[in-house]
């Protein structure tokens, strides 16, 4: 009942925010659902002792459907994994709830977006409290059902709706994915229960059955499926195209839907399927490979970017990237850890974004910006700790978090693993230059923008600051805190058996002689390990330090000496380019020539052309045989009857 | 050589396409069409009495004998028809007998 | 079932075709001493009267097989089934065409005293016993109708109607007569029992099916069968439109029962094997000659003959089993299509603008809005032409096409499907009517009112259509005590 | 006849019955036009009562026949009605949605009175499909509802209805007048035209050949293939499909409403009645082929709905790529493949009847479908813009909606027939958010820049009261999809069960079991 | 004897027919059908049916031929060039004609059994033609008797209705009309002054 409430008060908020404003009038839609969130996020911290045990607790509400061996139930699976999801959940979504009551203050349609954030939150807690890849799927497509909404929530602006439109066409090429894989589960396990499949799981090692014709690895095949939803819901390499232009939506949305909790379900996911993966080799391979991608790609974007928001959502990206390929050689905990952490220094960046967004009247280029530090030195000292929180300056929580996903990459002793520590190393360096540069961009240097902007510069209300002074704390303390929990040495009893390692997957460490599961293998790696993105982050601070702030024309001088690589990365490899190319645009053209040509031409021509054509061409012909003439119809009758007689001669 | 029924069924075939041909193959007048007829009916006449006779039955030759009544009957409604149509269109012209068509 | 003979003569088997003769030279007495249009309106009603009295007189008698006149006549469920059906398809027509007569200055009392003669032709031909009788009864009528073609004897259209109709007629009845001498020649007999018993015996005589052949070419003319089909639009156009709705109706149920006697009875089902080919071809060249040809037709006349072409062709379907739901089903198919057709007509006969009889499909333009009743009515009549269900025309096609499909082996099933095909263009001009008198604007009002003689008969006829699906009002029933005989 | 049965039989011929007498009455004044309106509403609310008495007493378990009607006929037929699991709901789409089909009428003024009397004919014969029990009895109904709504799209239709309306009944009556033949074969056959015995009785399945081609399945496969062709038009599947997309943007909107609500239902419906009981061999070997037809039309359709500028046309072909889910279903011929493609027919019953219903609203005001017309009707009709966004959710199969409890179901089990089908039938699941979005954006997003829709009005109340019930029967079942799923769940599993009897187990997706895990998986590292 | 008899009879009675369908003059093609019937009369005497082949004589040469040649002479036909379209069908029609001609040959085959003498009736009825047939038709065949005359009624009524003519403009003596003429009525007196008309 008390989890059960967590789950289905933020409906209760939407529903009142969503059609009860007319009576309730504006502001209690947005006090109300705000005051059911802050509730709902007070219960989840003081429920999360509750959630963690050995065994997960189910709930069950009531059948949502049965046919045949399918039956699936509306309920919560309550272990360790959905308490932490819980707690991100709520806790960033009330904090943007307060937030936004300052944001949106001059928006007309305030109870609207009270709604879509309330219902938001109502479907991401569906979709980490699932017992059932059915429900699991509910809050899946729900979220991204509130995402296309929150992005297009300035319906008047025809980005927005491009934005949204795209946003959900894309979730819905991973949702492809993730539902064939469901599909795959139930036609191999005969059930959707997570606790089921789970159980079975060990049975179908190195069981293979037809898919597309071939002949497929049950467990990777499905890893793979899934893989390719999360893919999908977390913007990955290939599915990443709408997580930039989401940005569209109004900045708490960004805060709360691509930064802390929905972009975030794709690595959630993948930790629940930690059974599946556990012994789904290729898949998880697979899965580290394109974290790691993901984070470089994004990384790479990110350095050129010029719209503040875009920046955030690429090192977002980015971020994800990580948490994947720590999932990917099988260190959930550790993902789950950046999740975590990421989730309170990303929101935090991103309001920050806002704030400077509301001080600057809307405006989000950097390069109309620079010097505003002395303005807002509350939003200032925000960013701050968010970006170090991000970059991984020790003891913030990025620190911890990171440098446990860089390490046990590296622990992993795999090639993949090898590929993804790398890349990490690398991709902390950017991670430090970009996030510094859009610092010293929007906070140092000249001012850039209009004049006129500047004059109206004010410090976001205290509506908007005390949800982020939560952020900052937690960007501060969650790293630190929850190290011991997460991925320290509490992890097993924490986590229960809501993470699973399959003995086969263990690591040997040397110091030991013994096998350990890779989250405590990584704990014994190297010290240049350890030490590497630590130097790393600190290159690339430096070196913004030294573009943009100590010489200015620096960056403007490297981006014409290389104008290439400079519109390669500004126009994000040019994916979009390309999907419209390869996908887009051809399925217009296909549309249009099934349309014209296929129905129109080919089936209705066939059809007009015997009803129209054929038919009346008889008609014609004959009517030229009645021709009035008696000698004709006497011709005809003999002939007739000469016709008639050679039927009976012949047949007779 | 004898004459046998096959013969006369010859010549009455014979007769009677001949007159069938008279009915498509006649452009002229429609005169010429009721005579026709008269000959498939003459054919026809023959062929009942030729089996009548040769199948000793005398069915075939009453049979004849109401065809050559009918026949009569016949032509006289054909011929009321021919006139009534001839004062109508002043022509008999098989051609000229094509008001309706299509 | 044995046939009982009761005596040479038994006149009372033929009691119907008795009333109707004496009645008829009654009437042209009575007519030709009141030589004016008082009296020929009085021979019209009396006409009437006398055709249902005979239709009466048929109908009470009952589904026993009696012969008359040595054998030559017989009087069993089936004829007296399409003698009750054909006689009151002709009073009906009577009633129609009256008013038509009037207007056109064609009342005289021939025209009733014809038709009477024509219909007992027709009660000659369904009763016909022997290839004499067939021949007398087939002449009767057609000489009776060649005149009714041409009777309206100032107009060229009517004349020329006549004249083609003659020709032809009497080309066809020389084939049937040619034939019937081979079937004579190889029966050495004219009576049907006899051919049967023949035919009975094994072997089929190469003569007797060249005679079949031809007996059905000229049969197939009078049920309008393609491809000896060709005069019927002509004739339906020029004739008197009273005529044609005659034409239409009860000879067509003549032809055809005639037609079943001719292979059922005289040809015994022994010899299905023989004539079913040629059936089934007639039935496929009809249906198809019927439903593409009247695509495009503008005259509503013409359409009609189109039509029933093809439903002759529908109706061949059933007749092409040789089976006792083959028969049933002909009987079936042609008491609801001439129902339909007399509605039809009953309509077209009315359509008259400005004292001028208009047949121009263009002239029905939006009639729903003019006379809704009207329009309702014939819409009802036209997916039952269509076969549409649950009107009545679906069900007349679904006795056919269930007696077709039952022949062993499936092999009328092409026949089927070529119905299907027939059906399906056909519905396309049915549906062309119901669209140009409910979608299309109206055009000018024809002369009002409507007499209540075709406003009864159409909304009778539309509502048998409409009603028949509850139970097939008796007629299904009685057929099938008619058809009974060929089990 | 039981009393039971007479109560099938009242809601079977109470919208007959209500015609007549609306034809009868007429509908010149203003007041009588009125009186028109509140009697079919009367008569449909009523009926749909009667079908709830009818549903309260139905048992869900039992798969066999209930409230059965058996008396004689003409013609040695019977007339024999009742309903199982799978015909009820179906009865209860019909009766439930045509009140609210009469309230979508009420502005028509055109020759009121022949309009609804000619939906409620069209109701009576419309139930009738799906409560016969007699081969002919069904056909009767199936091929009568044609007139009706021939007459409606022709009277009552738009610019191109005269086309739309040949189309419609030319093309489907092509397609049924086979079956009739078909019916005949069997009826011979079998010595039987009930349908309660024919779903028992075994149709030889012999292969031959016919020209050279060989028949697998023998006759069965000709007599599938004759009922396939009639409800593949009355789907309609591709490419039999082009005349529904020309009728639904002729049709007056409650034309469309009954056309994409229930008529289409009646192919899908044919589908589990006949071919896949009926003619279970010929169904298995045929799977294949009605797969491929499936996803071409998922594919093809939702392709063309992506580019199309008439927004009932755009419905409409989202309509045949929805069909196309059913049939795929149909032919999984699984438990989840069947239940889905009865779950997808009714929930696409209430989606695309309220899609219709939406572009109705707005059709009134406008008197254009196109698409390029509208844009921005958000900022003046709120109401509106929230309802079509929930249909458009539920049209693409937005899980909570009942669109996705169909399409999931479907693709399940035809995942489990066949894994090409369901790999491309998932991907209708993107296109269709494509191209129901991109109406969506278009439509009612966006600002306004025709002036005409400047001082368009938000729905009245009685708009929004015929969305009402669509909004809950969409959401509710949704939600609690068993609550459907349940009523013919154990009379589809009967079924199957005698398919499955007739052509054994299905070849299982897995080739190789798997073994234990090589090492026990330990709990604990420490 | 007899085959020479019959191979001139029908010699002539096929030529005959064939040249009444060609003969350009209406009048000789009647002329020509007269010959046919004759011809067919002696056909008829060949085979012992010596009254069919007098009602022949009788009726056709006798009634129908001259009704021919009234007509014929009455409408005053043109005497109508065989118009050159009727060359076109002449093949097919004779290809048909072969064909069918062929076939009837073939279903000739059913009484090969007979090549011999028809039988006379006197031989088996023990009377003359004329009289054997006389006994069967008012008794066996009293009903086709009595539909023959029907058939010659309607054929009358057929022709009455079809070309009587009451003309218009026709004077015809009515007597009673005559009878009744009274001077006062029909006579008027007027002064017609010089000059002047009426």
């Amino acid at each position: 009942m008390y989890y059960s409430l967590i789950v289905l008060l933020p409906l209760l908020g939407a529903l009142i925010a969503g059609f009860g404003a007319r009576w309730i009038g504006d502001r209690m839609a947005q006090v109300i659902p705000s005051a059911i969130l802050v509730l709902v996020a007070l219960m989840s911290w003081v429920g999360l002792p509750g959630a963690i045990a050995a065994d997960p607790e189910h709930i069950t509400w009531f059948r949502w459907m049965e046919s045949g061996a399918l039956a699936v139930d509306w309920g919560i699976r309550l272990d360790t994994l959905t308490g932490v999801m819980l707690i991100v959940v709520t806790t960033v979504s009330a904090i943007v709830h307060v937030y936004s009551m300052g944001y949106m203050s001059h928006d007309p349609s305030k109870p609207r977006f009270f709604a879509y954030l309330s219902l938001f939150t109502f479907a991401m807690l569906m979709l980490v409290t699932a017992d059932n890849f059915v429900q699991l799927f509910f809050g899946w497509e729900g979220v991204g059902l509130a995402s296309y909404l929150l992005i297009g929530f300035w319906h008047h602006k025809d980005s927005a709706n491009a934005a949204s439109m795209k946003a959900f066409i894309v979730n819905r090429v991973g949702d492809f994915g993730l539902a064939l894989g469901i599909f795959a589960i139930f036609a191999i396990f005969g059930s959707l229960d997570f606790g089921v499949v789970f159980a079975e799981i060990p049975n179908k090692i190195g069981a293979t059955f037809s898919f597309l014709g071939y002949e497929m690895g049950v467990l990777n095949t499905i890893g793979f499926l899934l893989f390719v939803g999360a893919m999908g819901k977390s913007a990955q390499f290939f599915l990443h195209t709408w997580l930039p232009d989401a940005m569209e939506g109004p900045t708490p949305v960004s805060a709360l839907i691509h930064a802390a909790t929905m972009v975030t379900a794709g690595v959630f996911l993948v930790c629940r399927m930690s059974p599946l993966y556990e012994f789904a080799p290729a898949a998880s391979t697979f899965i580290t490979y394109i974290g790691a991608t993901t984070a470089l790609f994004a990384a790479t974007v990110g350095l050129v970017q010029n719209d503040i928001k875009r920046i955030v959502a690429y090192s977002t990206c980015s971020q994800l990237g990580y948490m994947f390929f720590a999932a990917g050689v099988g260190a959930y905990e550790a993902a789950m850890f950046h999740l975590f952490t990421h989730a309170f220094f990303k929101a935090l960046l991103f309001l920050g974004c806002g704030s400077v967004i509301h001080a600057m009247q809307d405006e989000q280029d950097i390069r109309k910006m620079g010097g505003l530090w002395s303005m807002i030195i509350p939003t200032y000292m925000l960013m701050i700790v968010g970006t170090m929180a991000l970059t991984g300056v020790p003891p913030f929580a990025g620190f911890f978090s990171k440098d446990m996903v860089i390490e046990v990459a590296h622990a992993a002793h795999s090639t993949s693993g090898t590929y993804a520590f790398a890349l990490g190393i690398l991709v902390a360096a950017m991670t430090a230059f970009y996030s510094w540069r859009l610092i010293f961009k929007v906070f140092h240097g000249p001012r850039n923008g209009d004049p006129e902007a500047y004059a109206h510069i004010h410090e976001s209300p205290p509506v908007m600051l005390i949800p982020m002074g939560v952020l900052f704390i937690g960007s501060i303390v969650a790293g630190g805190v929850f190290y011991e929990y997460f991925v320290g040495d509490g992890a097993h009893d924490f986590w229960g058996h809501s993470i699973v390692h399959a003995s086969q997957n263990y690591v040997y460490v040397e110091k030991y002689d013994k096998m350990y599961d890779i989250v405590h293998a990584a704990h014994y790696v190297p010290f240049w390990v350890k030490a590497a993105p630590f130097f790393a982050m600190l290159a690339g601070t430096a070196l913004a330090f030294y573009m943009y702030i100590l010489h200015p024309g620096l960056a403007e001088r490297t981006r014409k000496a290389s104008p290439g690589v400079y519109d390669f990365l500004l126009n994000k490899w040019y994916f979009d380019e390309l999907y419209q190319t390869i996908f887009v645009r051809p399925a217009m053209a296909l549309g249009r020539l099934f349309w014209k040509k296929g129905d129109g031409k080919t089936i209705d021509g066939a059809i007009d052309g015997l009803s129209m054509g054929v038919i009346p061409a008889v008609t014609a012909l004959y009517a030229r045989a009645q021709s009035g003439y008696v000698f004709h119809y006497a011709l005809a009758m003999f002939v007739g009857v000469a016709a008639l007689v050679t039927f009976a001669v012949a047949g007779g | 050589m004898e004459i046998g029924l096959t013969h006369y069924l010859t010549v009455a075939s014979i007769l009677f396409i001949v007159g069938i041909f008279g009915i498509f193959l006649n452009r002229k007048n429609v005169i010429i069409i009721l005579m026709s007829i008269e000959l498939m009916l003459l054919a026809v006449n023959i062929n009942f009495v030729a089996f009548s006779t040769h199948l000793n039955d005398l069915g075939g030759q009453v049979f004849t004998m109401f065809v050559l009544t009918v026949a009569a009957a016949e032509a006289a409604i054909g011929l009321a028809i021919l006139v009534c149509f001839h004062r109508n269109r002043g022509t008999i012209a098989v051609e000229d007998v094509a008001m309706m068509k299509g | 079932m044995t046939p009982v003979n009761q005596g040479p003569l038994n006149l009372l088997a033929a009691a119907p075709e008795m009333i109707l003769a004496i009645g008829a030279l009654a009437l042209l007495m009575l007519g030709v001493f009141r030589q004016n249009q008082a009296g020929a309106t009085l021979v019209l009603w009396l006409t009437i009267a006398l055709l249902v009295l005979a239709g009466f007189v048929a109908f009470i008698g009952g589904t026993d097989v009696q012969y008359a006149f040595g054998g030559v006549f017989v009087s069993d469920g089936v004829s007296r089934f399409a003698k009750v059906f054909i006689f009151f398809g002709t009073a009906v027509t009577l009633i129609l065409s009256r008013t038509y007569l009037m207007r056109a200055n064609l009342l005289i009392f021939e025209f009733p005293v014809l038709v009477a003669l024509a219909a007992l032709g027709m009660a000659m031909m369904v009763s016909a016993a022997d290839l004499i009788s067939l021949y007398m009864g087939l002449e009767l009528q057609s000489l009776a109708l060649y005149v009714l073609a041409s009777f309206r004897r100032d107009s060229v259209k009517s004349t020329e109607a006549g004249l083609k109709y003659f020709v032809l007629g009497a080309l066809s009845s020389g084939l049937l007569l040619f034939g019937s001498s081979f079937v004579y020649g190889a029966a050495v007999s004219t009576e049907f029992t006899r051919i049967a018993e023949v035919v009975a015996q094994g072997e089929i005589n190469v003569g007797m099916v060249i005679g079949l052949a031809f007996v059905l070419a000229g049969l197939a003319f009078k049920i309008s069968a393609a491809p000896f089909h060709m005069w019927t639009p002509d004739v339906y156009e020029g004739a008197p439109t009273p005529v044609t709705a005659f034409f239409a109706t009860a000879p067509k149920m003549a032809a055809a029962v005639l037609m079943v006697r001719v292979l059922y009875d005289g040809f015994g089902v022994g010899a299905v094997d023989d004539w079913q080919l040629i059936v089934a071809f007639l039935a496929a060249a009809s249906m198809l000659v019927g439903s593409i040809a009247a695509i495009g037709q503008t005259d509503i006349k013409r359409l009609m003959a189109y039509s029933s072409i093809g439903h002759m062709g529908f109706a061949l379907v059933g007749m092409a089993a040789g089976t006792e739901a083959g028969a049933e089903s002909v009987l079936v198919y042609l008491a609801v299509y001439m129902v339909m057709n007399l509605g039809v007509f009953a309509y077209i006969l009315t359509m008259r603008r400005n004292g001028v009889a208009m047949t121009k499909i263009s002239d029905l333009s939006g009639l729903w809005q003019r006379d809704s009743f009207s329009a309702l009515c014939l819409t009802a009549l036209m997916f039952s032409l269509a076969g549409i269900p649950p009107l009545a025309g679906f069900w007349a096609k679904f006795y056919t096409f269930g007696a077709a499909i039952a022949v062993e082996e499936g092999k009328l099933v092409w026949l089927l499907v070529i119905a299907t095909i027939a059906a399906v263009i056909s519905a396309f001009y049915y549906l062309r009517l119901v669209k140009i008198m409910l979608f299309d604007d109206p055009v000018e009002e024809f002369d009002g009112p409507m007499g209540s003689e075709f406003r009864v008969v159409l909304g009778i006829s539309a509502a048998i259509m409409l009603l028949f699906v509850i139970g097939g009002l008796g007629v299904t029933e009685m057929a099938a005590d008619a058809a009974s005989i060929y089990r | 006849m039981t009393s039971e049965g007479f109560l099938l039989n009242l809601v079977l011929w109470l919208p007959l019955f209500g015609g007549l007498i609306l034809l009868w009455m007429g509908g010149g004044r203003e007041a009588e036009r009125q009186a028109a309106r509140k009697w079919s509403l009367a008569i449909t609310v009523v009926t749909f009562l009667l079908s709830l008495i009818v549903f309260m007493g139905f048992e869900p378990t039992d798969s066999g026949f209930q409230f059965v009607t058996d008396v004689e006929w003409l013609a040695g037929l019977k007339y024999k009605l009742g309903v199982d699991g799978i015909s009820i709901l179906f009865v209860l789409l019909t009766t439930g949605i045509m009140p609210l089909v009469i309230l979508a009428s009420w502005d028509v003024d055109k020759r009121v009175a022949q309009y609804l009397a000619a939906f409620l004919i069209l109701e009576t014969l419309m139930i009738g499909v799906f409560v016969a029990l007699d081969l002919f009895l069904f056909y009767l109904f199936f091929e009568a509802g044609l007139i009706p709504m021939f007459i409606i799209i022709g009277v009552w239709g738009g610019g191109r209805r005269v086309y739309a309306s040949f189309k419609f009944f030319l093309y489907t009556l092509l397609g049924s007048i086979l079956m009739l033949i078909a019916m005949l074969w069997m009826a011979n056959f079998a010595q039987s035209t009930d349908i309660e015995f024919l779903l028992t009785h075994e149709f030889p399945s012999e292969p031959f050949e016919i020209l050279g081609f060989e028949i697998g399945a023998g006759t069965q496969t000709l007599l599938w293939f004759a009922f396939f062709a009639s409800f593949a038009v009355k789907m309609p599947m591709w490419p039999v499909h082009t005349w529904l997309p020309d009728a639904h943007v002729e049709a007056p909107t409650a034309g469309s409403v009954v056309l994409a609500a229930i008529l289409l239902k009646l192919g899908g419906y044919g589908f589990i009645r006949f071919n896949l009981p009926m003619f279970p061999i010929a169904s298995d070997q045929l799977a294949n082929f009605v797969f491929a037809l499936s996803v071409i039309a998922i594919v093809y359709t939702s392709l063309v709905a992506l580019v199309q500028t008439d927004i009932k046309k755009l419905i409409a072909y989202s309509s045949v790529a929805h069909m196309g889910f059913v049939t795929m279903g149909i032919f999984a011929a699984n438990q989840q493949g069947v239940d889905g493609a009865i779950f997808q027919m009714i929930s696409h019953g209430f989606i695309s009847g309220a899609l219709f219903l939406s572009v109705g609203v707005i059709y009134d005001r406008m008197h254009t479908r196109e698409i390029a017309a509208y844009g921005g009707l958000v900022t003046r009709m709120p109401v509106y813009a929230t309802i079509f966004l929930l249909f458009t959710m539920a049209n693409v199969g937005l899980p909570g909606t009942s669109g996705f409890v169909g399409e999931f179901l479907t693709m399940m089990g035809a995942f489990k027939a066949n894994t090409f089908v369901a790999f491309v039938a998932a991907t209708g699941v993107i296109l269709s958010a494509g191209y129901a979005l991109w109406l969506y954006r278009r439509v009612v997003f966006g600002v306004i820049t025709n002036p005409a829709l400047e001082t368009i009005e938000d729905m009245n109340t009685r708009e929004i009261a015929i969305m009402v019930p669509l909004i809950v029967a969409t959401l509710y079942f949704g939600i609690n999809a068993s609550a459907m799923i349940d009523v013919f769940s154990p009379t589809v599993s009967d079924m199957l069960e005698g398919y499955r009897a007739a052509v054994g187990q299905p070849d299982s997706l897995i080739i190789q079991p798997g073994g234990e895990a090589p090492i026990a998986a330990p709990a604990k590292a420490h | 004897m007899q085959a020479i008899a019959f191979y001139l009879f029908s010699t002539v009675a096929v030529i005959a027919g064939t040249l009444v369908v060609f003969a350009k003059n209406p009048v000789h093609s009647v002329l020509w059908l007269i010959l046919a019937f004759f011809s067919t009369a002696g056909l008829f005497v060949l085979m012992g049916a010596e009254f069919l082949a007098m009602l022949l004589m009788i009726i056709y040469v006798g009634a129908v031929a001259v009704l021919f040649l009234f007509v014929v002479m009455m409408l005053d036909i043109d005497f109508a060039e065989l118009r050159g379209s009727v060359a076109q069908y002449l093949p097919l029609g004779l290809a048909i004609g072969v064909v069918l001609m062929v076939e009837l040959t073939v279903g000739f085959a059913a009484w090969t059994g007979l090549e011999r003498d028809a039988i006379e009736a006197s031989a088996v009825y023990g009377t003359t033609n004329a009289h054997a047939l006389g006994a069967v038709v008012y008794t066996k065949y009293v009903y086709a008797f009595q539909a023959a005359g029907l058939i010659l009624l309607v054929a009358m009524i057929g022709a009455i209705v079809l070309t009587l003519r009451t003309r218009e403009g026709v004077r015809k003596q009515d007597v009673w009309a005559q009878m009744q003429r009274d001077p006062k009525t029909a006579v008027e007196l007027k002064d017609v002054r010089p000059g002047q008309s009426l």
